[in-house]
């Protein structure tokens, strides 16, 4: 059997058996199966490459290609699900076989002595076997499952440690916020279907480009692409629903680097992308929001990783800043350049999660003010580190700042140059906090001699995946160009091979490339000016500006502002909702539904026992009743 | 002419297994008394697979049977369900009952008397079929002889089905007498002629043959022997007459109503529209109330009938289908659920609500089983319950019966608040005692493969549905045969 | 020969008392012989068809003599219960037969 | 009046009587007997049917045996040692809805227009009713016989008494 895109399914199907042998056998197995699980990733890394190549060979036009099964089929509902692969599927499965495969690699040493590690592997296996299912799904359906599917597994693994109270919390608060876009997904899946009758998404696509039935009305059509909009604004953490991800962090840092970093967090940018002709073909207004929650996310995202001193937090508020990046992209219809973020996200996010992690791992400490000067201690660590956050702050010629510049080309092709401002300003505040939290971390003396001496590095399960990634990083920008795209055996650069309506050329833009390089070293040249020696000119600042601080501070107060909305709205309507079902549906209803019957028995004694002469009355009762309709309906 | 008597092949097994097993309990008195149970389970079984063979075949018996789809269909599907009964049994009878080889001799007995009335092609058979499965369960019900309970739920049980039957006997008399015949699909041709004069006993027989099959599935209000029986029966048993009862009561209605009443079709839509909804209301409202899980359940299977009446009041082919495809999955949930609440009960004794606090501690995997089972039959998604009434409420909205489907909708709501309740008393309850249930692998593996059945309908119905489909496809053949050939009155 | 409706009205009331008797008597095994009243009224219907509609297949004359075999065994079978209740609790009036309610 | 009618009105007079006294007498030794009343008239009845297997059936399955039965059960539960009221407080819903319903089946029959020939109906005998019911029937036939099965058995295991009893 060749091995190619219809055996797509295989990808799932691998994960998902490799799940089920570990929950039902996993404790029987030495070591709880991790082998396994680590046996899974490579072989779904392997099958992808040959998808990729089969990929390679078929005309663009014929994508895309998969396989589906009727899964129910009668009058007035049939339903096919299956898998699927086009280019942006691809470039998801690169992310998601690849890192994920390296991060179940890693694990094997982060979770060493953990009391659940088989049952980590096990979740773990279920999160990729779901991942995978929403990334190939050819139909909303199955695409929706696999998306609570994923919400799951995160809660699982966020909650990983959940006798620690802050863990089961954060899970909780993950997995509410997100369902609150999901809801909205729900329901514009729904709308879709309403108006179409199918789930399938080319056929939806289709729809939506000729206006065909209710999709003609652009009112409609817009309400439910904003509402599958909801559903990715809640899972890419987007503002207002991103004050899950820095909780998230709760998690093991593997579930960081994979989930809240690489694959599940990006399953919005994935499904916005997917669905890209919809948005199009929607009224503006849908892309304007996309925009503008991008933009917001950015720089709130931005101003918080300014001031967070634990170190995965600040990478988690990159995190954000980095999908807000991806919603600016596809706002401005660049499937291109917020596909090939995700990618180099994928790779440059994970290794600083991983990295992280890493010195979480030797030194027990996550607060950048007991680290500093670890770079000594552990050179591998710093040095991947060092590539990592400088990719993320978007310094030439490494990966993220290919990705950046094509998102800034595309704002300058799409919207004004106000916008471009306004994201060259964010490269610079990310150029910032990237180069700071670098600097108190592995620069500079140690600022706590105890964590300082129990730093050690780390064992090369976990080095060697740190090291790949780095590569990764260093180069995987590179793809950009026609020559090395050409050369790997792609059609040219990734702008011909992942596009929306038009393949794009890449070309420099020598203004927006060195301007963007400028903000990037003007950001970096602050951070020991700021923060050198003890830090006081930073102080300095957030006292002459001690409102902003706080709020900065205080994550712009949006749990606060949460937590007033479920007190005094949510709290309140349910108490209501309570009051109802006790006294209106109970009483009323339930036992009032009692009371007909026993009038319905004419002399309610009688009726309301187990007295056998009562039962036979309700018969003939009945008949009674019965023959009233039939003649009723008759004459 | 001889009819072909190997059809009834599954049958015979059925009755001389029966025999086999009395005969067996009386001649080695000291047999353990569970091996009964095995053997009783096996012949179910080999009936089962036997029925196999019939697949595809569409034969008369005589003018009595029809061996087609529909009999292999409700023939497996009855043998399936006798197989789990006597395989829960083991434990409790050996425990709980005197005389092991009668009850499990009737529990096959019960099994050949719902073939027949589902194979049935007239009104005769079908009776007899329906009182072999009637007295059956009247005595299994009262099989603990010195349970109070048991003897109160019998002799309600068998006093109102005698009054039912003969309620039903009197319509069958009058359907009779306008008709000539009590053939369904000379019924059907009968009816459709131009029979104005006859109209008023017409419709008098079709009350009451409503009334009396609406009290083998227990509708209300024909359903009031159903909570006692349930809570007075053995524990198995009430499993047993909540499936077979059911499902035999199912397929003679759908049958009759489809092969022989379709010509009158405007004049009883209403009736069992009006049953359907009176039924789902009211089971489901007063399950709120129970406090006994024996009640429970039969206030909810009460509300599952509603759900299946809208089935054929909205009668079609795809509705009919639908109907049986949700009885399918309702009767796999349901006997999942009992098989739980059995192990618990054969290890506490205890059969309330509160009694199943804190489960998920002392039996994890039952507990799991228990839950996602209630939660299909409260039609929760992944379920078997969400997807076969999903098809049944798409089915019944197809055929103008919107508002039916609402209400069936609103109750479903309704009857996840109870399922709720145990499930919360499982899984948040303190336990009495925190001891672990031994593991019985026979009863646990009946689980594990009922609840395996309650994911695959929910994930994958196709195969069922299609099974249904094949099952249901006959029945609709012979009446648009009959409406056209009897177009205008023949002279 | 006598109208047929003569056998319907007859069956009719003979069903009637039946019912009156099941609804109203307290004693199972009156409750029992009110029920063979109504399956009597069945019976005359049932044969006053087959003789007039149907002297072919005279299938309610069938019917008829299985109705007549089932009665009897109900009977039988129900006696046996009401014997079994006795016993255990010294009554067989069916209002009596009730620690089974809501 | 033909004779016959007058023979069905004396009958029907019977069963009716009979039927009454069933459901009214406030003896049961006397219901019992009102039963055996009705049946036999209703034999009767089967006879002016032409039906006469029918009737020697019933004389023998109902007036033998399960008039018996009857009667042994009312000495076994000592019926008469209870002189309390036979009907329950139910009574006036019962007598009601047994009109309503005597009222509704007697005008079904009377108010239509039943098709056929009322007036000469023919005899079935004997012999064709005895082949039919064992060729044509034989389904049936042997389902009831395993009802009775079901029955004796039943009657056996609940009634019978167990050691200790």
């Amino acid at each position: 059997m060749e091995l190619g895109m219809e055996q797509a399914w295989l990808l799932p199907a691998i994960t998902g058996g490799t799940f089920a042998f570990l929950l039902l056998f996993g404790k029987y197995l030495p070591r709880g199966g991790d082998f396994l699980a680590v046996g899974a990733g490579v072989a779904t890394f392997v099958v992808f490459l040959f998808i990729l190549t089969d990929l390679l060979d078929v005309p663009r036009e014929s994508l895309p290609i998969g396989k589906g099964w009727d899964w129910v089929s009668f009058e007035g509902l049939e339903i096919r699900l299956g898998f699927e692969v086009d280019e942006i599927t691809i470039v998801m499965l690169a992310v998601v076989t690849f890192v994920g495969s390296l991060i179940v690699l890693y694990s094997t040493g982060y979770m060493r002595g953990d009391p659940r590690y088989g049952w980590f592997f096990t979740v773990l296996m279920l999160f990729i076997t779901s991942m995978l299912t929403l990334v190939l799904a050819d139909n909303l359906l199955l695409l929706y499952a696999a998306w609570e599917g994923v919400g799951i597994c995160s809660f699982l693994l966020i909650g990983f440690w959940h006798e620690r109270r802050s863990a089961a919390e954060a899970a909780k608060k993950a997995f509410i916020t997100t369902r609150i876009g999901d809801v909205g997904l729900l329901i514009g899946i729904i709308l879709f279907w309403r108006a179409t009758g199918t789930f399938d998404i080319s056929e939806i696509i289709e729809a939506a480009e000729h206006g065909e039935g209710l999709l003609g009305d652009g009112t409609y059509l817009t309400l439910a692409t904003l509402l599958l909009f909801a559903g990715a604004a809640g899972k890419s953490a987007q503002f207002p629903l991103h004050v899950w991800l820095p909780d998230a962090m709760e998690g093991p840092t593997p579930v960081s680097a994979l989930i809240h970093a690489a694959t599940m967090v990006v399953a919005g940018v994935y499904l916005v992308s997917r669905m890209m002709p919809v948005f199009a073909a929607a009224d503006p207004i849908a892309l304007d929001v996309v925009t503008a929650l991008g933009f917001i996310t950015v720089f709130i995202s931005a101003a918080i990783g300014l001031v967070q001193t634990d170190i995965k937090r600040v990478v988690a508020y990159s995190t954000i800043n980095s999908l807000g990046l991806m919603f600016i992209a596809l706002g401005s219809l660049s499937v291109t350049a917020a596909m090939l973020y995700l990618l180099t996200h994928g790779f440059f996010k994970a290794l600083l999660f991983m990295a992280s992690g890493s010195v979480i791992h030797a030194t027990e400490e996550q607060e950048v003010s007991k680290l500093g000067g670890l770079i000594k201690k552990m050179p591998i660590t710093g040095w991947t580190f060092a590539i990592g956050a400088l990719a993320m702050a978007g310094l030439a010629p490494l990966s993220g700042y290919w990705a950046k510049d094509e998102i800034l080309v595309a704002l300058e092709h799409e919207q004004n140059i106000i916008l471009l401002a306004l994201a060259s300003f964010s490269v610079f505040i990310t150029a910032i906090y990237m180069g700071r939290i670098f600097y108190l971390a592995f620069l500079g003396e140690p600022r706590d001699h105890h964590v300082h001496d129990r730093a050690h590095e780390s064992p090369p399960v976990m080095t060697m995946p740190l090291v790949v990634l780095t590569a990764l990083t260093l180069v995987s920008g590179f793809i950009v160009f026609s020559g090395v795209g050409e050369a790997l055996g792609f059609d040219g650069g990734f702008g011909e091979f992942v596009y929306f309506e038009e393949p794009e050329v890449f070309h420099f833009d020598w203004i927006i490339g060195i301007g963007s390089l400028i903000a990037v070293i003007a950001g970096l040249a602050a951070v020991p000016y700021f923060w050198g020696g003890t830090g006081e000119r930073a102080h300095a600042v957030a006292q002459q500006f001690p409102w902003a601080y706080k709020l900065v501070k205080n994550k712009f107060y949006m749990d606060e502002i949460y937590q007033v909305f479920l007190d005094r709205v949510v709290f309140v309507l349910s108490g209501i909702l309570a009051w109802f079902d006790r006294n209106v549906v109970n009483d009323t209803g339930v036992d009032g539904s009692a009371m007909i019957t026993r009038l319905a028995g004419y002399r309610a004694k009688f009726v309301q026992t187990g007295q056998l002469p009562n039962y036979a009355f309700a018969i003939a009762f009945g008949v009674i009743m019965l023959a009233v309709i039939a003649f009723a309906v008759e004459f | 002419m001889n009819p072909d008597w190997s059809l009834l092949a599954p049958e015979y097994i059925l009755a001389g297994w029966a025999a086999m097993v009395i005969s067996v309990d009386l001649f080695f008195g000291r047999v353990r008394k569970d091996y009964l149970a095995y053997l009783a389970a096996l012949g179910a079984l080999v009936a089962a697979l036997v029925s196999l063979i019939y697949i595809n075949d569409d034969k008369p018996f005589g003018a009595l049977l029809q061996i087609d789809n529909y009999a292999t269909f409700f023939r497996v599907f009855f043998c399936l369900i006798a197989f789990f009964t006597c395989l829960i049994s083991a434990r409790f009878v050996q425990e709980r009952v005197i005389h092991a080889g009668e009850y499990y001799a009737l529990i096959l007995v019960t099994t050949i008397g719902g073939i027949y009335m589902a194979a049935a092609e007239e009104l005769l058979t079908a009776y007899i079929g329906l009182e072999l499965l009637s007295f059956s369960l009247y005595v299994l019900t009262s099989f603990l002889k010195f349970d109070l309970r048991s003897n109160e739920g019998g002799l309600k049980y068998m006093l109102l089905g005698a009054f039912s039957s003969a309620i039903l006997l009197y319509g069958i008399s009058l359907i009779y007498g306008v008709t000539g015949t009590t053939n369904f699909s000379e019924i059907a041709q009968a009816l459709s002629g131009n029979n104005d004069d006859l109209r008023f006993p017409m419709l008098l027989g079709l009350v009451l043959i409503i009334s009396g099959l609406g009290f083998k599935v227990a509708a209300v209000p024909f359903h009031m022997w159903t909570p006692d029986a349930y809570e007075g029966a053995p524990l198995p048993i009430t499993a047993f007459i909540s499936a077979i009862s059911k499902s035999a009561g199912f397929a003679l209605f759908l049958k009759l109503f489809a092969e022989g009443f379709m010509p009158v079709i405007d004049e009883w839509r209403w009736i069992v529209a009006g049953l359907a909804a009176t039924t789902m209301v009211f089971g489901n409202l007063v399950a709120i109330q129970q406090r006994n899980i024996k009640r429970l359940l039969a206030y909810s299977s009460i509300g599952q009938v509603g759900f299946l009446m809208m089935g054929i009041a909205a009668i079609s082919p795809d509705a009919a289908s639908a109907m049986l495809l949700h009885l399918a999955g309702y009767v796999i949930s349901n006997l999942a659920v009992f098989v739980a609440i059995i192990i618990c009960y054969n290890q506490t004794g205890k059969e309330n609500i509160d009694d199943f606090a804190g489960l998920a501690e002392r039996a994890p995997f039952v507990a799991m089983c228990l839950g996602a089972s209630l939660l299909s039959l409260a039609g929760m998604p992944l379920f078997a319950g969400f997807v076969t009434k999903f098809i049944l409420f798409q089915a019944a909205a197809n055929q103008d019966m919107l508002w039916l489907a609402g209400v069936a909708v609103l109750m479903s709501f309704v009857s996840l608040y109870y399922y709720l309740v145990v499930i919360k008393e499982m899984y948040l309850g303190q336990p009495e005692a925190p001891t672990r249930f031994p593991i019985v692998p026979l009863e646990y593996a009946a689980l594990a493969v009922l609840t395996a059945g309650v994911f695959f309908v929910g994930l994958y119905p196709q195969p069922f549905f299609d099974a249904t489909a094949n099952a249901t496809d006959l029945l609709f053949a012979g009446t648009s045969a009959a409406s056209v050939s009897s177009g205008p009155p023949a002279p | 020969m006598i109208p047929l409706q003569h056998f319907l009205v007859l069956s009719g009331v003979l069903f009637s008392l039946g019912i009156y008797g099941v609804l109203a008597r307290r004693h199972a095994v009156l409750i029992l012989m009110s029920v063979e009243l109504m399956l009597q009224a069945v019976n005359i219907n049932m044969i006053a068809f087959a003789v007039y509609f149907d002297p072919e297949a005279f299938v309610g004359l069938i019917f008829a003599i299985f109705i007549i075999t089932i009665a009897a065994a109900e009977v039988g079978l129900a006696l046996a219960i009401v014997l079994r209740i006795f016993r255990n609790r010294a009554t067989a009036n069916v209002d009596e037969v009730n620690i089974m309610k809501w | 009046m033909t004779i016959e009618e007058v023979i069905f009105y004396v009958l029907a007079t019977g069963a009716g009587l009979g039927g009454v006294g069933v459901v009214l007498s406030r003896n049961v030794v006397y219901s019992a007997l009102a039963l055996i009343l009705s049946l036999m008239s209703v034999a009767g009845i089967f006879i002016l049917l032409s039906a006469e297997f029918l009737a020697l059936v019933q004389i023998l399955v109902y007036g033998g045996a399960v008039t018996i039965i009857i009667l042994f059960a009312m000495m076994l539960t000592r019926v008469r040692d209870m002189p309390r009221a036979m009907n329950g407080p139910q009574w006036p819903l019962a007598a009601a809805v047994a009109s309503v319903f005597m009222a509704v089946s007697t005008i079904a029959a009377v108010s239509s227009q039943w098709p056929g020939d009322t007036e000469n109906p023919t005899v079935i005998p004997l012999r064709t009713l005895g082949d039919s019911l064992f060729r044509q029937w034989s389904v049936p036939f042997e389902v009831a016989s395993l009802v009775l099965v079901v029955a004796l058995i039943g009657a056996i295991v609940l009634a019978g008494r167990e050691e200790g009893e």
